[in-house]
């Protein structure tokens, strides 16, 4: 069985190091192989390390309220890149304030996101989510 | 080690590069103006005089964080806080565009943020406003008002907000470079902060205080407090240096309360040390003491009590000002009334306690103080060995060997080796030490108080309890055992 | 003195009155019916037991206070705190018609909240709903329930509430008449009392652990630790002779962190040596501290603040139970949400602070218990040697001379000379004694820490002064300084 | 100047002694005289206390939640003892549970009261307005 491959990085101008070190080594022992990119990456950074390693999903965070300017755009140029099946994923505290969830998660599936997560979600559910995403993206 | 300030004639030589990085730079051309203008400021909102006085006192001084977009928004923001929060001292918390010296995206941040009627940035971008932008907010307000960012290259933002009428000036070229960024060269970012303190020195000189205030807590997460400590005391040498007088060193609280008092009460006594014995002195030295500044609990009332025992501790440890959270910090950026209910919760717990005095020195809390006095000294010691008589280049050479390590930053210039974990009382050891150079003894303490918790819990000790660690305050525990 | 327990063919002559006294009374008059009904509690809901757990595995249990006027409106909330709350332990507080045995009132106060859809009555009316509807409630939980309320005669409550399913009864002739009530005379109070205690000494004759809990804080305002400690110990006295095993005595948060955990340790310590010394063994004995239950501050983040310090103290001082206010405690009855955040709030404190040791040992606490110790002991000597063998004459008789006095009760056999007022670090002290049996020594000790005050705030000590610590806490402060 | 007269006490089955007090201290400061009746007063007791003491104001406190069952009818009760004059004060935690003001205000003034106070209201406030009502009423 091919191990599945995901592309994890934290967008924009984000610093916020804790979560990405914890998302990679959850998604790596839950059997995925993870191309970290660490902080602030750009959105070009995304969609060439998923082109280099054919991975079938991005892991977008985005933790300190930028995200909804960070994320814009993104779906099209993966389209543009040719990765038009690619799963987006994104979680964080994805905008500034608190916010209602369900709102939050309109607008990022509005720009194109599979998924969308609130940091306080639980990640087994997350990596199952994942799992069976990749399946149906490969019918 | 030789300590000399940066030469006037280096400084003015960078300085047109500085100002033509972007064109609100040029408003600042004149260092003077800016000098005239800080002199027209009262003293009543000068940073460095509140400090001064609340150590006189023996008063602890509050402050929240908070900065949007827009200058009119942000007026407002920080007026709710010095009135309905009481807040005795006022931040301007910096977008993270800004802290990157990304000032287009800046700039797009603010026209959306107009077009939603809301803030679409983390910070208020004070280079985008410009010098008198900057002015209308520091005028508009009673209290002394600091620049809080997290930039590695600073300098901009340092010349417009000082000539703005901020009256302090958070930051240093470790604590703005490592937690804060990815790829900043170590020696670039400290020649940086050597410009800042150098522009601070000279409106000392010329009679004008700027408060400096090293940023403590690092990446907020674990961190052990003799690594906060050797940093805080380095960008404090570093900054008296260049001829800063007004110095304020900061430690995040730990969660364990004998640690953190201890912690505080080393860092004062430590940092005396270590800038007397380098030759400085005439300089003030206060203490800020950060409310826990990792991952919150999500549920208000719980995240109220973490507010209130950092508030405790700020309290008992005596320290002269305390960062305050809100109970929205783990969801986002707090409304103008939960800043303000986080401001009240912790002046209620500080005027509670204030008369009170709580035992402060015990066994436990001399044999901490000692240990991480001896932590700090291994430390220190190294990064002196490395430096040649060059500051500098020990702390350069200090992070390439791994004398000094963050644990969970994401500077690729820091090793990242060292693991922290709670022990069975909570208090914060290491699992790893990485390159650390820490003496046998020292490390056999730590492996000995976390085999304690290794066998309480009847686990070993892996990174999953650094994992579980992490967590365990956003999930109601301090201490991240086994279900 | 002699201690003998009420002699059973008194207790049943008594009976039919008591019962006669609502309708509902009529469904209790089989008294083995209500001991198989108990008999078939499961352990995990037998209040004793999970206080004895408690005690053995060092932990602090949480109970909120909560009450309302119809059954299934109370079953909700109760389901609330035990869920969302995480409540420990649950309470069902009476209203205070039934406290006053005004059945009729509560009846009215039944129909007006159905009509009105809401409850307008403080608390839950047990004897109206009778045995059945206690039941409901009982049944209805996961967790043990408390009845709580503050009856001078709670003979037919404790009738209802014990058939109902009930394993733990607040209240005592003391603690229940003295601030509850105005024109209840001790020596009844006390003997109507004795009727309580001693059918829970017979319900433990067959087999069925009752848990018994005096009210500690009193009028919750100002009092100091020994006035509130030798009634305690008085009241557990008078339940011991009853034949009462499970006992857990109460002390209310005071403000000052060091007095509080002298009052803590010194009352176990107390309340043993007592004991045993009037021949009582095989008793199970518990704390519960209270979470200051003067005037709160109306804005919420500030009352969570006092609600936070509460569960600190409750932490360091290791009791088994604490409970819990809620952040809308100066306001009114809190909503279920404002009572589970209150238990929140509290959680996360006991959790961080679980496994920390706080200096619970030191020179000032040592100095502070051995002063608690030493009035105590005066007042109790007092009570003594007035009793002329007979504990309930002894009461009666120092109530009457003020050899017990509890500041601002409402009794009117109550002297209500004693004036509580903290001192220049907010511990309480006495600015008039009254009648009180202290020697002179301690009331040297009382008045040289009041004139610290008076110096330091360049006022005398007056009336004024007793107001303006009342008030501090609902305004922010400890200690009630000038402005 | 005669020295105005005003009944004090606590209604019903309320217990809450410390806040009579106070008032009992504040308000005899303040220049009236007070007569106390303590807590736990009857309507009765109430009306009793203002004939024989021939009082200006009867103020009444309920902290503990029935203030509404408790205070019924003492408007009425009054006129028909021929207290048709006395001002009706009130101040406490008057109703069960939190409660907008202005609703409370309104449900107490319907029941004949003058004057209604939270339990935060200023003091000083309190005793201005009783005494200008005490003089408006003289007229
Ligand atoms: C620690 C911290 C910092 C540290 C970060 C150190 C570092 N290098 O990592 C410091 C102090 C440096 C810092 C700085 C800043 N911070 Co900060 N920080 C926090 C804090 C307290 C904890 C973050 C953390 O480490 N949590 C623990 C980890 C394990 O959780 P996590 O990060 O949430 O990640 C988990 C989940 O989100 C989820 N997840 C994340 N991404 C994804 C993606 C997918 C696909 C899935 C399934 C799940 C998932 O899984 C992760 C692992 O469990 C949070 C508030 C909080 N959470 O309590 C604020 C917070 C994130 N910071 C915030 C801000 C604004 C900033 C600053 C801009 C300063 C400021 N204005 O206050 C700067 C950022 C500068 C920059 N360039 O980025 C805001 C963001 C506001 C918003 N979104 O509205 C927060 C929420 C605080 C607040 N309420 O204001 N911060
Ligand atoms: C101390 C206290 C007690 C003590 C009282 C001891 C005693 N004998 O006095 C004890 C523990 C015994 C107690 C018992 C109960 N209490 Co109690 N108690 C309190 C508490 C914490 C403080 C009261 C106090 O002393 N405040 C200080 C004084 C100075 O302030 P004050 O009483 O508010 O009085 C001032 C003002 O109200 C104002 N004022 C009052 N009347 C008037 C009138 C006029 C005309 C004016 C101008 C001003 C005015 O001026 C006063 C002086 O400044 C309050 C909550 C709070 N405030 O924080 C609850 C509170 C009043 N109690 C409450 C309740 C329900 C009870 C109980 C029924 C038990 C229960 N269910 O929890 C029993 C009552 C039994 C009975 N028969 O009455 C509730 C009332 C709820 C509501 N209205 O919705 C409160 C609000 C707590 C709560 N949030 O649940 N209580």
């Amino acid at each position: 069985m091919d191990v599945p491959r995901i592309v994890l990085g934290v967008i924009g101008a984000d610093c916020h190091s804790v979560g990405n070190k914890i998302l990679d080594a959850y998604f790596t022992e839950a059997g995925f192989h993870v191309v970290n990119l660490g902080v602030m990456a750009s959105q070009d950074e995304f969609l060439d390390a998923a082109v280099e390693s054919n991975a079938g999903a991005i892991l977008v965070s985005s933790l300190y309220g930028h995200g909804l300017i960070d994320c814009e755009g993104l779906r099209q140029k993966a389209i543009e890149r040719g990765l038009d099946k690619i799963l987006l994923y994104v979680g964080g505290n994805l905008v500034v304030g608190k916010t209602p969830f369900a709102e939050i998660e309109k607008k990022f599936k509005d720009m194109g996101f599979d998924r969308v997560f609130s940091p306080h979600d639980d990640l087994t559910e997350a990596v199952k989510l994942l799992r069976q995403d990749l399946e149906d993206r490969k019918r | 080690m030789k300590y000399q300030p940066l030469p006037w004639k280096d400084f003015l030589a960078q300085r047109p590069a500085v100002l033509d990085s972007w064109p609100t730079g040029k408003d600042v051309a004149s260092i003077d103006e800016g000098l005239r203008y800080q002199r027209g400021i009262p003293e009543s909102k000068n940073f460095a005089k509140a400090m001064a006085k609340a150590k006189a006192a023996g008063r602890t001084l509050l402050q929240p964080r908070a900065g949007v977009a827009l200058i009119d928004d942000h007026i407002r923001l920080l007026r709710f806080l010095e009135t309905e929060g009481t807040a005795d001292l006022l931040p301007t918390t910096i977008d993270a565009y800004t802290r990157q010296n990304r000032y287009e995206e800046a700039a797009r941040g603010i026209e959306k943020s107009r077009a939603a009627g809301t803030s679409l940035l983390n910070g208020f971008p004070a280079v985008n406003h410009g010098r008198d932008g900057c002015r209308m907010v520091t005028e508009a307000v009673t209290k002394p008002v600091q620049v809080r960012h997290g930039t590695p290259d600073a300098r901009l933002l340092a010349e417009i907000s000082l000539a703005g009428g901020f009256t302090s000036y958070e930051g240093g070229g470790i604590s703005y470079n490592i937690p804060y960024a990815k790829k900043v060269e170590v020696g670039k970012c400290l020649r940086d902060w050597q410009y800042v303190d150098r522009l601070i020195g000279y409106y000392e000189e010329n009679g004008i205080t700027i408060n400096r205030e090293p940023f403590g807590p690092l990446t907020g997460t674990l961190v052990p407090p003799f690594i906060s400590h050797a940093i805080a005391i380095l960008e404090g040498l570093l900054a008296l240096e260049q001829g800063v007088k007004s110095l304020t060193l900061g430690y995040g609280q730990g969660g364990n309360v004998l640690q953190d008092l201890a912690a505080l009460a080393s860092l004062r006594e430590l940092a005396d040390e270590y800038f007397h014995r380098a030759g400085f002195d005439g300089y003030d030295l206060t203490l800020v003491f950060h409310q826990w500044m990792g991952g919150f609990p999500e549920d208000e009332a719980k995240a109220f009590s973490v507010i209130s025992l950092g508030a405790f501790v700020a309290s008992a440890g005596r320290v002269e000002k305390t960062i305050v959270k809100s109970p929205q910090e783990a969801v986002g950026i707090p409304t103008k009334e939960s800043n303000a209910a986080g401001l009240k919760a912790t002046r209620q717990v500080l005027s509670m306690m204030m008369d009170q005095q709580i035992c402060t020195d015990n066994v436990v809390i001399r044999r901490e103080t000692d240990l991480i006095r001896r932590e700090v000294d291994s430390l220190m010691s190294a990064v002196f060995a490395a430096a040649d008589d060059d500051l500098v280049q020990g702390i350069v050479r200090a992070f390439a060997g791994g004398i000094l390590d963050v644990p969970f930053a994401p500077s690729i210039y820091n090793k990242g080796k060292v693991l922290p974990i709670r022990d069975n009382e909570g208090y914060i050891r290491l699992f790893a030490k990485g390159s650390l150079p820490l003496g046998e003894d020292i490390m056999a303490f730590h492996k000995e108080r976390l085999q304690e918790r290794s066998k309480a819990e009847g686990r070993p000790v892996t990174f999953q309890m650094v994992t579980d660690d992490i967590y365990a305050i956003s999930k109601g525990k301090l201490i991240g055992r086994p279900k």
